[in-house]
């Protein structure tokens, strides 16, 4: 059974970000002043086939911790999960 | 958590022994700040406590040197009133948890420690060591340090000009990962404890990035003791490099020198504002105070001990006269930085941190950064080094195929072409790189000159595993004989100590010895040592790395057009310079082909070897040379080869009958080199090198789409090209 | 007769600019240094904008240059017909800014790549390529991680039949293959140029294509076009 | 009134993605044979101070537009929308 996830692997609270830092600093000159906290981060959609959702769940679980993101310095979390019709 | 059970000082890393100094200094007990101060700034890292006996043994000297060990970098005269500032780092503990912001922070680190000398970076070097490509994290490890070294140094614009790669088994639980920046200035434009002055009352402006919670690492503990459990997490010890950051801080600290705007310019690395302001205020002899509540900080929650010693990158701690403060603030607005006046200099050695109006620490400034505790460790030479020394390969009964053993020793990764990872590094930017990755040493002409700044980094491993003496002599040794392959003459090196836990004998005898070779090839050879810095506890387990003493050689060459090339090219006489022993201990052959790293490494005649680099100087002024490379890991065989590839063009080179094909085609006998000559020019080479007393052969011809080794083999060069360009991308792969 | 004006413009964070100030003094013209946040072109005759990593290249390559005060006359002056070039970096900025077709996204190795390539002058139709003709092959090097030409289906179909491309990857003998493909562009391309005919973007980097002692020469007969169409507008 | 968003920025469908092929041929070495279709966007999220919801939607589909996303290659998503406690 396939399914469709999408995974979103961010910098952990606390880590300097520079591409969120450059962003927020970018935009008051294009005349938006109000806004804060810009982080930017990676978002994955992939299809995992497997026998059960937990299953699919599990294993997606493993790759984001392996291949997805360095746990020293990123925290990933699955976003979204729905069958994908055969 | 055990460490809760334990006194503060000691999680801290400090002995109870170093404690009582502390108490003994204050006359008092520290509070918890000033306990953070010296658990950071006495550590092994920042103190050199154990290296530091061994390093004043190490030459200095020199008619070129300008700034010698103990500032940010070293400074070397290069004439035509110009300096050059060269310094070598390493970075490998973070980049082993976070290979790619590891490698990024320390490329980030290391220029920081060039421009604080007021001198604009113009060249990078990357000597890189990992366990073998065989296992997959390996794999991941050199992939992502090689993607941030070049995701910093390509966006800030200097060009990573030279390096190397090698591959051993200690380094998969240990990589180490070592970078070396250049940088040039006009001589009265350095910024030295010498030759700026810092008057009582002067500003000191802090520069850059704002502070966050990065790199705080064992001095967390502070924290896990007055925080709920697990609020550690949020105190990450790896930093985030932000390269566009840090060319912005170049180019404000550089117009900053430029301007005379400074009496003094550190950067903020190791120990982060501690190490800064203690090691300015006792350079200066002076104390100084300083508001923790002027520091902008990237989250609001910091505490005191956490501003202190946060190792966040991209800034820097100038020294300002007071009528000059407002053109600093304007030059670092220009340049988007944010800025903020921390204190001034005062009369006496006091320095005295405030926060919120009240005292949050208050320790003479020396007793940080100068008077730090020193050990003379104890020695002892390893266990079974003797039988290592027994078992030599020299004598070794050889049964392999020539051929087969050729491709073999060509196809080491030790050997084989890193294109795949230089070719990921900016090696053009500023318009000056006369010779990049690829041959013996990078060659980068100095703007507004015809000179050329020759550099090499190298270390020699196995050789150091074998006789640590010998193996950081023949890296000094060998990185002289790269920088002077291309016409140049070596001036003066920096290095990088690497090894494991100094409070072993043995990993400490490894040191001393490495340190007593590296000193007495550096005086032979005339290039002294200009700084560098000690890496140890490269140490997992029970794995430790071999003693990997990494040398940074910087040369000159008068003129960049006499530039020589290891390349061949077809229809010149092919010389083997220098005289090849049977000493097969430590080769590459050794290793590969008969599979152990045993024996002795090769001996090293100094005077012999700087006569072979005088000769070469002389040959490349005489206009006499077509190429130069010299001979090391892999021997003639593997010299011959490189250079042919880089021609594209074969060779057929005859072999002395009476010496077994191994012993010719791999011993890596030092001081030796092949270089080709148009034939007209043969006599006049062959009377040069008796001059210099350089024993001499002429075995061959270059020409013709074949390696030819007498009538033992040949190999075609298009066979000999895919094994050496081609076997790290078939590694990588996987 | 007076030497034409280039002006070369640096953003925080441009690399390349000195070098371009530089190539454009060796081939006879006059280098001229403009701010990103002055909104003055110095009446150059010509505008490089230069390789680098303008804002560390976060979010988007060229995605917050390309709001620099300057950009603003910048695309004035092209809208007037003066000769822009986008090198690198500055192809990135032509292509955020809209200025040139399509985008560039990661190499297709996801790895920056330093190496001197071949490139295959696809018209004449250029600031850059005035003085040579389709099918020249000239040695340039590329430096970049994010030089992959993309275009919607549509975007690529008109860069092709409008004859907006203007440089290709190629192997040596001119021929378009996959293997000289450096970053795996559409097509090949390595570098565009608008309707206009005046504003063109390549990742080659021929100011580092001049100086015969430092690599090879594939930039001179670009940079002095560029020069003599700058004349032509004096 | 402030406003905390998650914005998704990714490659229009029809072009294909450097970064998604690379974790798609990575996984079978690591023993991952059943994943398929990887995508690799950016997420950012960022903090809007605005008077209404409303507002401060509109005004981040402005900067999405022109600054988050290239239009000429990429899509944007507000993915959810929540009001920050003063
Ligand atoms: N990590 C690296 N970064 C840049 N250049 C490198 C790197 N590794 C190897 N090189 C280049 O490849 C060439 C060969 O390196 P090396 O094998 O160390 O030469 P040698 O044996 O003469 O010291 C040198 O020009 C060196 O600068
Ligand atoms: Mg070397």
């Amino acid at each position: 059974m396939k399914r469709r996830f999408e995974v979103v692997v961010s910098l952990r609270p606390g880590l300097l970000d520079p591409q969120g830092k450059a962003v927020e600093s970018a935009l008051p000159a294009m005349g938006w002043t109000n806004v804060s906290d810009v982080r930017v981060g990676k978002h994955v959609v992939l299809t995992v086939d497997a026998d059960s959702e937990d299953a699919a769940r599990a294993q997606l679980e493993e790759m984001s911790r392996r291949l997805l993101s360095n746990p020293v310095i990123e925290d990933f979390r699955i976003l979204t999960s729905q069958e994908v019709p055969a | 958590m055990t460490a809760v059970a334990e006194p503060l000082h000691r999680a801290l890393g400090l002995t109870d022994d170093e404690y009582d100094r502390i108490v003994g200094t204050l006359g008092r007990e520290p509070n918890r700040n000033e306990l953070a101060m010296y658990g950071v700034m006495w550590s092994e890292h920042c103190s050199y406590k154990s290296s530091r006996i061994h390093l004043r043994t190490l030459p200095t000297e020199g008619s070129a040197v300008l700034v010698g060990p103990g500032q940010d970098a070293g400074v070397v005269d290069v004439g035509e009133g110009l300096a050059v500032a060269f310094k070598m780092e390493s970075h490998s503990h973070p980049s082993a948890i976070e290979p790619y912001q590891g490698a990024a922070t320390g490329i980030g680190g290391i220029v920081r420690d060039i421009i604080s000398m007021g001198a604009r970076p113009i060249a990078l070097l990357d000597p890189l060591y990992f366990g073998p490509l065989t296992e997959h994290r390996n794999r991941w490890l050199l992939e992502g340090v090689v993607a941030g070294i070049g995701g910093y140094g390509n966006c800030i614009g200097v060009p990573t000009v030279g390096g190397e790669v090698r591959f051993a088994e200690p380094h998969s639980l240990n990589p180490t990962i070592n970078v070396m920046c250049v940088g040039i200035a006009p001589r009265e434009r350095l910024v030295t404890s010498t030759s700026r002055q810092v008057h009582e009352g002067s500003i000191m402006v802090l520069f850059g990035a704002s502070t966050g919670r990065d790199g705080i690492g064992g001095v967390s503990v502070l924290a896990s003791r007055t925080l709920e459990e697990g609020s550690d997490e949020s105190r990450p010890s790896v930093q985030i490099g932000d390269p566009f950051a840090g060319k912005l801080l170049i180019e404000a600290s550089l117009e900053l020198a430029e301007r005379d705007l400074l009496e003094g310019l550190q950067d903020l690395g190791g120990a982060g504002l501690t190490c800064a302001t203690s090691e300015s205020a006792a350079r200066a002899g002076m104390g100084a105070e300083i508001d923790l509540d002027a520091v902008p900080l990237r989250q609001g929650d910091l505490e005191v001990f956490e501003i202190l010693t946060s190792e966040s990158q991209e800034r820097m701690l100038a020294i300002v006269e007071p009528s000059k403060v407002d053109a600093v603030l304007d030059v670092c607005a220009k340049w988007g930085l944010a800025t903020a006046v921390l204190g001034r200099m005062v009369a006496g050695d006091g320095l005295r941190i405030t926060m919120g109006g009240t005292v949050v620490a208050e320790v003479p400034a020396r007793s940080l950064a100068d008077e730090g505790p020193v050990y003379d460790r104890a020695l002892a030479p390893p266990d079974g080094l003797a039988a290592l020394h027994e078992d030599d390969p020299t004598f070794a009964t050889v049964t392999a195929d020539p051929r087969e053993a050729f491709l073999t020793v060509l196809g080491s990764p030790n050997v084989v072409s890193m294109r795949t990872v230089w070719e990921q590094y900016d090696s053009l930017v500023q318009g000056g790189t006369v010779l990049g990755p690829g041959g013996d040493a990078a060659l980068v002409r100095i703007e507004g000159t015809v000179k050329a700044l020759a550099l090499s980094t190298d270390a020699k491993g196995r050789f150091g595993l074998l006789d640590p003496y010998l193996g950081a002599a023949h890296a000094v040794a060998e990185a002289a004989r790269n920088v002077a392959m291309t016409g140049a003459t070596p001036l003066a090196i920096t290095n990088c100590l690497n090894f494991g836990n100094p409070e072993r004998p043995e990993v400490m005898w490894q040191f001393a010895e490495s340190i007593r070779g590296m000193a007495d090839a550096c005086r032979a050879l005339d290039t002294p040592v200009t700084g560098g810095n000690v890496s140890f506890y490269n140490e997992s387990g029970a794995s430790a790395i071999w003693p990997t003493p990494t040398i940074g050689m910087l040369g000159l060459l008068e003129d960049h057009r006499l530039a020589i090339r290891t390349a061949f090219s077809a229809g010149r006489s092919v010389y083997l310079l220098g005289e090849t022993f049977p000493e097969l201990g430590g080769s590459e052959f050794a290793e590969i082909v008969l599979c152990t790293i045993s024996g002795r490494p090769p001996e090293l005649d100094l005077v012999r070897e700087r006569a072979l680099h005088r000769l070469i100087a002389d040959a490349a002024r005489a206009v006499l040379l077509v190429s130069a490379h010299d001979c090391s890991d892999g021997g003639l065989a593997v010299a011959l080869a490189e250079s042919a590839i880089a021609g594209g063009t074969g060779f057929a080179i005859s072999l002395p009958g009476d010496v077994p094909w191994y012993v010719t085609l791999f011993s890596e006998s030092a001081s030796r080199a092949v270089v080709s000559v148009a034939p007209e020019n043969a006599a006049k080479l062959e009377v040069l090198a008796s001059e210099h007393g350089i024993p001499f052969a002429r075995i061959g011809e270059t020409g013709g789409p074949r390696m030819v080794f007498d009538a033992l083999f040949e190999v075609d060069l298009a066979e000999a090209d895919d094994v050496y360009e081609g076997t790290i991308p078939r590694l990588l792969a996987g | 007769m007076r030497r034409p004006r280039v002006g070369v413009v640096t953003f925080p964070g441009s690399l390349d600019d000195r070098d371009a100030v530089r190539a454009v003094g060796a081939m006879g013209g006059e280098g001229v240094s403009l701010w990103h946040a002055d909104r003055d072109l110095r009446d150059v005759d010509a505008v490089i904008l230069p390789g680098g990593f303008s804002y560390g290249d976060y979010l988007r390559c060229g995605a917050i240059a390309r709001f620099a005060p300057i950009m603003e006359e910048v695309v004035r002056f092209a809208g007037a017909g003066g000769p822009v070039v986008g090198i690198c970096n500055g192809f990135q900025i032509l292509c955020e800014a809209g200025l040139v077709p399509g985008a560039l996204i990661r190499n297709r190795s996801l790895r920056f790549i330093c190496r001197v390539v071949d490139v295959r002058v696809e018209t004449s139709l250029s600031p850059l390529t005035e003085g040579l003709t389709a099918g020249d092959v000239l040695q340039i090097p590329v430096k970049h991680g994010e030089g992959q030409f993309v275009a919607s289906a549509e975007d690529l179909a008109r860069v092709e039949g409008d004859g907006l491309v203007v440089f290709r990857y190629c192997a040596p003998d001119g021929t378009i293959d996959d293997a000289h493909n450096v970053n795996g562009a559409a097509d090949a391309i390595a570098g565009v140029r608008n309707e206009g005919g005046n504003v063109v973007g390549l990742m080659p980097h021929p100011e580092h294509a001049v100086d015969p002692d430092v690599g090879p020469t594939g930039g001179q007969p670009l940079l002095a076009s560029l020069l003599s169409r700058a004349l032509a507008k004096v």
